[in-house]
């Protein structure tokens, strides 16, 4: 039933082998190659945007794709290239500094409450429990009232929001693995829980929880522009890409390049790092050389 | 086809009309005091009558009323109209009007016209269908604010309102707040009509969906379009769409007594940096007509013509922001989807400081709480306001040194004098020519920056017929609904 | 066993309810933290202090908040959900039919997506690295980045507008034929569909996966197992925890989450309900929604939950 | 007539993570006449296992059949595609694995998982299937026959589960069977009540089997045939009499110069200057289900057992397959979740639960797992695995740690490329001696031996009990050694506790091995199998 790996990654991976020691798929090396891309637009932006995201440059609004505005215009008229570059600022950043927060307190949470059990296990739970049930945009309104908008805010909030469902994939995960005997080698060894949940449980469950972090890494993605809408975090002029697609909905109809080209970047976006997680680089174990 | 509006022809009757308006929530009443929403002025218009109306061209009509007269614009006398029932098969009596007028002066009643209500000083019912009105001082508009929604008469003693019993043209069906209501035709309405047999209404509140849903056959009227979705009905045929300027309007206040506005210069400043034109060609496209800073729209009667709007001069904007030491600093800016266009005006005037090195901090706010958090309190902020049937309404409520709603906190005690002397005066042409005087010193030296008035848009199918332009808002001045017939 | 479980239920279910009561507090705090009140609101601009101070009278406002919420609390007790502060009808009524149709939209809605999802999910991890695998991967990744809105619209667009198949909009209360059913259904129902999919084909693949490189799963196929049973009888039971769990999250989203598709296709559910609830603060329509919306959750949460111990026997 | 079975030139390769190609087989060739059943014997991972799965058309994850037929009944195993062998698994070749705790499914219950190839094929109505295994439970020796199939296998015992998937292999009548180590964790009585079985069933349906063991004594009993394997090649092959009385080849003669493992006489070095025992164990009852009111557990496996063990010397625990040892030992080690008794170690009374020990005492006396496979992080290299302990304890790292580990791995007889493999990766032999050596890490006081040498060949069992007792002279450590093999416990025990049914019934010394009291205990050493072919039929039945 298992597959060995498959052979064309053996081939690159001879290749690699001596300098790198990580064994690469092509496929994850795709993923990560538009992933670096778009971080590097993210930082260069500034540098290379053709327009002020800002400026009306077309008199027009949806226009299409031209020589002059690459990527045609939005529904104010403004030049969709340079939004959209500007943009990857936002969503790169702030949805994998997010994700990572989110998945690595859900995760370390769910795992810590699945060894531990008992009443921590139970506190914990209600209480993740309790936290998801607040419906988020409350839990929105209330965190631009109590404390002001900015962008940690907003990836504090965006975090918060998603620690309760990465919790409970990790506790899920991380009970069956608890039962099992190596654990048990582990904890007679005195092992601290922190050496627990680390060496024994994470690789065991790191598949589903790279998938789930991916998955998250694409609501979050999406909710980002739901919370600027509310005032928390990204400002006018400047937008993410969620908020792009859904300021130029109105260009639908059109086939607007302003509401399909920001759609296509997040999804350019969020299958690269769904991909890459899928195909990560695994460290090679076998040193010996012929 | 893009035909503004059909030609009157003979009313047919019969079908069922759907329309959606944009907004609704739970707490949508048929309350008409609490009305808030168009979809609320909506459906009062649809269950109740008001004792006056104003027609497309602005002049007030009666409507319940048979007559309403005053020789010192200060006590006026009602005359009602006989053989108006209400839906239960009561007869409208003064009591009932006495009750719905009073109603506004009982706090608890949560009237959004409490202030201008407050003038009614007493009530007199002086026979079965007279009514006298005390006013506390002269008002020769009385007979026009009555003509605002929220004057439209119920019946004495009402406590629920949900019951949407009125002298109106249908009969409340089914009223879910939030949801829909449905009203039947009222065969015993006192006017002609209604031609159709029933009407629903509801809100959908996202832009694209009311026009798809409109496109698709599903509704009749789809109120407010999005100016952007108007290419959606280029080369479609069967729609129609129905154009009005009114007056409602989305401003910029800057307060004259903090921060930034306290600077003279700055405020001018300001409104030299306001590309109206390109404010109602991109962020308005086209649906508005270019404001020059005074509430007085160019349907109103009283409108100065000769008032030009400030051209648009970064230099000249330049040279002010220099003199008032404000380049090089961060000025915030609170703008809100709940102010209709102001995020989009904001960032327009933002790219337009960016190049003078004005740096505009834009903070969009959630719409939700806006008007209790934000508006008149923040020293940089934007406002929206809607119509109102009396130029003296918009002073008294927006201008004067005691108005509520003083957006820039402007205080000027010969404008106050001035709005005192307009108010009583019957004559016409010495009230033109203060109310001119009067919106050029609002233009000129209060915070409130007027960059454009908004238009509304409505589509129909081309089947319905009878919907006209109104000076008192979109779908009719929300009264369409007894007027609108299918052809066919 | 049985008994076990019924102490298991019972158990959870009297933690349920004392989660239930911390949540009910902390949306009463995250209401009262929020600036403005229902006075304030349904004035909106007209609320001067003067008619704010009136009408606050008027609708009892001036109870400090936390007694008007405790009052709700008691009478919640008595199984009253109170009276709605923007148009003082009760709750219960406000609730009711809505109530109904988020059920409805959220039965079929999960009818169709779980055996989808698990169905995908599962298939994928059968043949994965395969072709089929990745066209799973890519379009479900695809697919859950587009913004629900972009999606109900397209279908709007092509199915109302364009095609003329199906009404724009849902109207529930026309609904009498399955023919009906279908047309007024269809696409809320394929939207959020998309929706929640996504994590449940995900998480399905990823624990299946990790579950079928086991040497359990091997000594089945050496007994001449097939794939399917492989899967199914072998590595699913022992992936059900993590599955079971991301059914309930996505499920759990049906029930308050589909704010947008009630407003796309104008769907009278509760979603829209809450939303319009905090804007105008009314507290005892927020803290009953809010109520349902949590314990919706609860109850998928604790079946999911009672389902992972009941699939591990070590766990029993 | 054609040989049942025939393996011609068959060769499997195994790939490491970084694309390196290893031969685990080469070249091997194989007959198994219908009725006859030919032993595979030979050095822990030398390819038995991996030989037996080509049986089934099957490689191991990361290995792959490269060359050469296996054909079964005339097909060829290799070239069939994946329906034609699923068709053929479980009906015509079924296999009994090598390690059944892992091939259990812990989330089925057994009995579902024992008839579960009826249902696949189709052979026969599930109560039919039901009433076939309780058949076969009872000739299998297993307890409460009935009702063992509604456990799950988390709640059985080693040797149980040994037989019941030995039972999940015979329900499906199959001509060939492949029994990789069936009676590894068996003791000798029941071992012996196993092994009729088998040829019972065998001979009953001309079956043919591959036998797969490391006991020489039992291969005896059941081969037709033997084949002798080293490092995936064939050394030698003759009939069982041929091999063990005559062996040509050098590594044949050496097993069986090994088998017997030499006592040694060990009464000199005893150290009687102690009078305060290592490890002593009072009154100890343990066991499984909810705790009842008086602290005593739903079902007991333990009861009121008492023991000591003298520092530097080794206390033996045999008995039943079932009888409560692996019990007893987590229990010791504080794994249990509650017990009543005590355990005092080193002179002093330590908490129960392991989790209220201290470092120290944690450190000191070690637990080696019954079941190599499940108490080894499959996500974890062997270097890792045997590393953590010296980081954790000795707080080594870097280059000493290595050389420590190489060390360790050399103690043991594994090759040093091993360290950079995961469990998955590793014979079951290996996996046993990586988790020995991870107790060995530890440098303790005490180490619980529960089943060391089960999956060892005899010349690498004998080296590692020469490895204890090189350790127990060097560091005067000390072992309570769970073992079926009696010659093991034997030669390594100073004192050997008898257990039956959860209870202590005898205390021998090697001395009064001989004399057994206790009834069982007769059975137990007259049920030891010899090296003789003819041993098991002249059995008493
Ligand atoms: N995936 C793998 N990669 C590399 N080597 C492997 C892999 N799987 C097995 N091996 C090696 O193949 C050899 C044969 O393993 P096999 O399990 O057949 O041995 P065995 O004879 O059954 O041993 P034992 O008696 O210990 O069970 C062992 O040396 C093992 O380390
Ligand atoms: N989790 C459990 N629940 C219930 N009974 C159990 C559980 N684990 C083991 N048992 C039973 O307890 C008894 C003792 O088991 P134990 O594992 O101690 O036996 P053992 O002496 O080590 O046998 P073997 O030599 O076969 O390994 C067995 O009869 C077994 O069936
Ligand atoms: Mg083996
Ligand atoms: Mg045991």
């Amino acid at each position: 039933m298992k597959r060995p790996p498959a052979n064309t990654i053996a081939v690159l991976g001879t290749k690699f082998r001596g300098r790198v020691g990580y064994r690469v798929n092509p496929v994850g090396l795709i993923g990560l190659a538009i992933i670096v891309a778009w971080t590097v637009v993210a930082l260069t932006a500034p540098l290379i945007i053709p327009h002020s995201v800002g400026e009306i440059v077309d008199f027009d609004y949806f226009g299409p794709m031209s020589r002059t505005l690459w990527l045609g215009s939005d529904y104010l008229g403004r030049d969709m290239l340079s939004r959209i570059l500007m943009g990857a600022r936002y969503t790169v950043g702030i949805s994998l500094a997010a994700v990572a927060i989110a998945c690595t307190c859900g995760v370390v949470l769910g795992m810590t409450a699945a060894v531990t059990g008992g009443w921590v296990d139970t506190i914990l739970s209600r209480l993740l429990d309790a936290l998801n049930s607040i419906p988020s945009k409350l839990f929105g309104l209330v965190v631009v009232a109590a404390v002001g908008s900015s962008i940690p805010v907003l990836i504090l909030t965006l975090s918060v929001i998603y620690i309760p469902g990465a919790y409970r994939f990790a506790r899920a995960l991380a009970v069956n693995v608890n039962t099992m005997d190596f654990v048990l080698v582990a904890r007679i060894r005195g092992e601290s829980l922190f050496y627990l949940i680390r060496a024994e449980i994470l690789p065991n469950i790191l598949g589903p929880v790279l998938a789930d972090f991916g998955l998250r890494f694409v609501f979050i993605v999406l909710l980002l522009s739901g919370l600027s809408f509310l005032g928390l975090g990204v400002q006018p002029p400047y937008a993410d890409w969620g908020a792009l697609v859904r300021e130029n909905i109105g260009g639908l109809p059109y086939g607007a390049p302003a509401v399909i080209v920001p759609s296509l970047a997040i999804a350019s976006l969020t299958i690269s790092v769904n991909l890459f997680i899928d195909n990560l680089p695994a460290k090679i174990r076998d040193k010996e050389e012929h | 086809g893009r035909a503004t509006s059909a030609l009157a022809a003979t009313p047919k009757s019969g079908g069922a009309l759907k329309a959606a308006g944009w907004s609704s929530s739970t707490a949508d009443t048929l309350d008409p005091a609490k009305a808030s929403l168009s979809t609320d002025y909506v459906r009062c218009c649809a269950f109740y009558n008001r004792l006056t109306i104003i027609d497309k061209d602005g002049v007030t009509h009666m409507e319940l009323a048979e007559s309403i007269e005053s020789k010192d614009a200060q006590t006026w006398t009602v005359k009602l109209k006989t053989g108006v029932t209400f839906h239960d098969g009561k007869d409208l009596t003064a009591d009932d009007v006495i009750f719905s007028l009073q109603r506004h002066l009982d706090k608890a009643t949560g009237s959004k016209v409490a202030k201008i209500a407050a003038q009614m000083q007493s009530f007199k019912a002086v026979d079965k269908t007279t009514v006298e009105i005390t006013l506390v001082a002269p008002n020769a508009d009385l007979p026009t604010i009555l003509a605002m929604h929220h004057f439209m008469i119920v019946q004495n003693g009402t406590t629920d309102f949900s019951k949407g019993i009125g002298t109106g043209a249908f009969k409340r069906e089914v009223f879910e707040p939030g949801v829909r209501s449905v009203g039947l035709r009222n065969t015993s309405y006192f006017k002609d009509g209604p031609h159709v047999d029933s009407f629903e209404y509801f809100a959908i509140s996202d832009d694209n969906a009311r026009v798809n849903a409109l496109l698709s056959g599903d509704i009749h009227l789809a109120a407010t379009i999005n100016p952007r979705s108007l290419r959606m009905f280029e080369g479609v045929d069967g729609f129609t769409l129905s154009k009005t300027t009114s007056g409602n309007y989305t401003n910029l206040n800057i307060r004259l007594d903090q921060g930034f506005g306290a600077k003279k210069e700055f405020v001018e400043g300001m409104k030299y940096l306001v590309n109206r034109e390109q404010i109602v060609a991109s962020a308005l496209r086209g649906l508005g007509v270019v404001g020059n800073d005074q509430p007085i729209s160019p349907a109103n009667f009283f409108h100065n013509a000769d008032l030009k709007p400030k051209a648009f001069d970064p230099d000249k904007a330049k040279f002010l922001f220099d003199k008032a030491g404000v380049l090089g600093e961060t000025i915030p800016v609170i703008a809100s989807e709940a102010a209709n266009a102001s995020v989009d005006m904001a960032m327009m005037i933002q790219a337009a400081g960016a190049e003078i090195g004005l740096k505009l901090d834009v903070q969009r706010v959630p719409s939700d709480g806006y008007w209790d958090n934000y508006w008149l309190k923040a020293p940089i902020h934007f406002g929206n306001i809607n119509p109102r049937p009396t130029l003296d309404i918009l002073f008294s409520l927006l201008y004067s040194s005691d108005a509520p709603w003083n957006e820039s906190q402007y205080k000027s005690p010969k404008f106050d004098k001035m709005l005192l002397e307009a108010r009583a005066s019957l004559d016409q042409d010495k009230r033109r020519q203060l109310y001119a005087e009067m919106q050029v010193m609002v233009a000129d030296e209060a915070g409130t920056i007027i960059p454009a008035y908004l238009s509304n848009v409505d589509a129909t199918t081309s089947k319905l017929k009878g919907l006209e332009p109104s000076p008192l808002g979109g779908q009719m001045g929300y009264a369409f609904a007894e007027n609108v017939w299918f052809d066919a | 066993m049985n008994k076990r479980i019924l102490s298991l239920a019972a158990n959870r279910l009297a933690i349920a309810l004392i989660t239930l009561v911390i949540v009910s507090f902390a949306v009463f705090f995250a209401t009262t933290l929020l600036p403005g009140d229902t006075a304030t609101i349904l004035l909106g601009q007209s609320a001067t202090p003067e008619a704010v101070a009136g009408l606050r009278t008027a609708m009892h406002l001036d109870d400090p908040a936390i007694l008007r919420f405790l009052h709700w609390l008691m009478g919640l007790a008595q199984g009253d959900l109170g009276t709605s502060y923007a148009n003082n009808m009760p709750v219960a009524a406000l609730i009711g039919g809505r109530f109904v149709n988020t059920l409805k939209l959220a039965a079929i809605t999960a009818a169709i997506a779980v055996p989808l999802a698990l169905t995908l999910g599962i298939t994928a991890a059968m043949w994965r690295g395969s072709v089929y695998d990745r066209a799973v991967t890519i379009l479900t990744i695809g697919i859950i980045s587009v913004p629900e809105f972009m999606i109900a619209t397209s279908a709007v667009l092509i199915f109302a507008v364009y095609l003329k198949w199906l009404p724009a909009l849902s109207f529930t209360n026309e609904v009498s034929t399955f023919y009906d059913i279908l047309r007024v259904y269809a696409m809320p129902v394929l939207t959020l569909t998309f929706v929640v999919s996504a994590q449940m084909i995900r998480m399905t693949r990823a624990a299946v996966v990790e579950t079928l490189s086991t040497p359990y799963v091997e000594m089945a196929l050496l007994k001449g197992a097939s794939r399917p049973r492989l899967v199914l009888r072998h590595a699913l039971p022992n992936a059900l925890g993590p599955i079971v769990n991301a059914v309930a999250l996505s499920l759990s989203y049906l029930l308050g989450g589909v704010i947008i598709v009630e407003t796309i296709f104008n769907y009278p559910g509760i979603a829209k309900l809450m939303v319009d609830a905090v804007a105008t603060r009314d507290l005892p329509l927020i803290q009953t929604c809010a109520m349902i919306f949590c314990l919706g959750y609860l109850t998928l949460i604790t079946l999911a939950d009672i389902l992972a111990i009941l699939s591990n026997p070590r766990l029993r | 007539m054609a040989p049942l079975v025939s393996i011609r030139n068959l060769r499997v390769e195994a790939t490491t993570d970084a694309g390196r190609k290893l031969q685990i087989i080469r070249g091997v060739n194989l007959d198994v006449a219908e009725g006859e059943i030919v032993a595979l014997i030979g050095e822990s991972g030398s390819g038995k296992t991996t030989i037996a799965m080509t049986l089934l058309g099957h490689a191991r994850p990361g290995c792959r059949i490269v060359g050469g037929e296996v054909r079964v009944d005339g097909a060829d195993m290799v070239a069939l595609g994946e329906h034609e062998r699923a068709a053929i698994r479980g009906t015509k070749v079924a296999y009994v694995p090598q390690s059944a705790a892992a091939a259990f499914n812990p989330a089925m219950t057994i009995m579902a998982q024992v008839i579960e190839v009826t249902a696949i094929h189709k052979l026969m109505s599930a109560d039919a299937a039901r009433a076939k295994a309780i058949e076969l439970f009872k000739a299998l020796s297993l307890p409460e026959p009935e009702t063992i199939g509604d456990r799950y296998p988390h709640q059985v015992s080693g040797g149980q589960l040994q037989r019941l998937a030995a039972a999940m292999a015979l329900i499906g009548n199959p001509r060939v069977i492949i029994f990789d180590e069936p009676t590894t964790a068996l003791d000798v009585t029941t071992q012996v009540e196993v092994l009729r079985a088998f040829k019972a069933v065998t001979a009953r349906h001309g079956i043919a089997g591959v036998y797969v063991s490391h006991d020489l004594a039992v291969v005896a009993q059941i081969a037709d045939r033997i084949v002798v394997l080293r490092h995936g090649e064939v050394q030698e092959v003759g009939t069982t009499e041929q091999i063990l009385f005559a062996a040509r080849h050098p590594y044949t003669r050496q097993l069986l110069a090994a088998f017997e493992p030499k006592r040694q006489d060990r009464a000199a070095e005893v150290a009687a200057d102690r009078p305060v025992p290592l490890l002593e164990v009072r009154d100890l009852t343990a066991g499984y289900g909810p705790i009842k009111r008086d602290g005593t557990p739903a079902v007991a496996a333990v009861k009121s057992v008492s023991l000591s063990v003298e520092r530097g010397k080794n206390l033996g625990i045999i008995g039943e397959s079932g009888c409560g040892k692996s019990t007893l030992a987590r229990a010791i080690a504080g794994i249990m979740p509650g017990y009543l008794g005590q355990v005092r170690f080193n002179g002093q009374e330590i908490a129960a639960t392991a989790a209220e020990r201290s470092r120290e005492d944690l450190k000191q006396m070690q637990i080696v797992f019954q079941h190599a496979d499940t108490a080894l992080n499959p996500a974890k290299s062997v270097e890792d695995i045997l590393g953590r302990p010296l980081t954790f304890y000795h707080g080594m790292d870097g280059r000493t740690r290595d050389k420590r580990i190489d060390q360790l791995l050399d103690m043991v007889h594994l090759p040093r490329l091993l360290r950079s493999r995961r469990p998955g990766e590793l014979s079951g032999g290996q996996k046993q001696r990586v988790n020995f050596a991870r107790a060995l890490a530890a440098d303790p006081k005490l180490i619980i031996c529960d089943e060391i040498t089960s999956a060892l060949d005899t010349v690498v069992a004998a080296a590692i009990i020469e490895l204890l007792r090189e350790l127990q002279r060097e560091l005067s450590l000390s072992y309570v050694f769970i073992s079926h093999d009696l010659s093991v416990v034997e030669a390594i025990c100073d004192e050997i506790v008898v257990m039956y049914r959860g209870e202590r019934v005898e205390q021998l010394t090697p001395e009064t091995l001989a004399t057994p009291s206790h009834a069982y205990t007769q059975l137990l050493f007259a049920s030891v199998p010899k090296l003789d072919p003819r041993w098991l039929e002249s059995l008493p039945a």
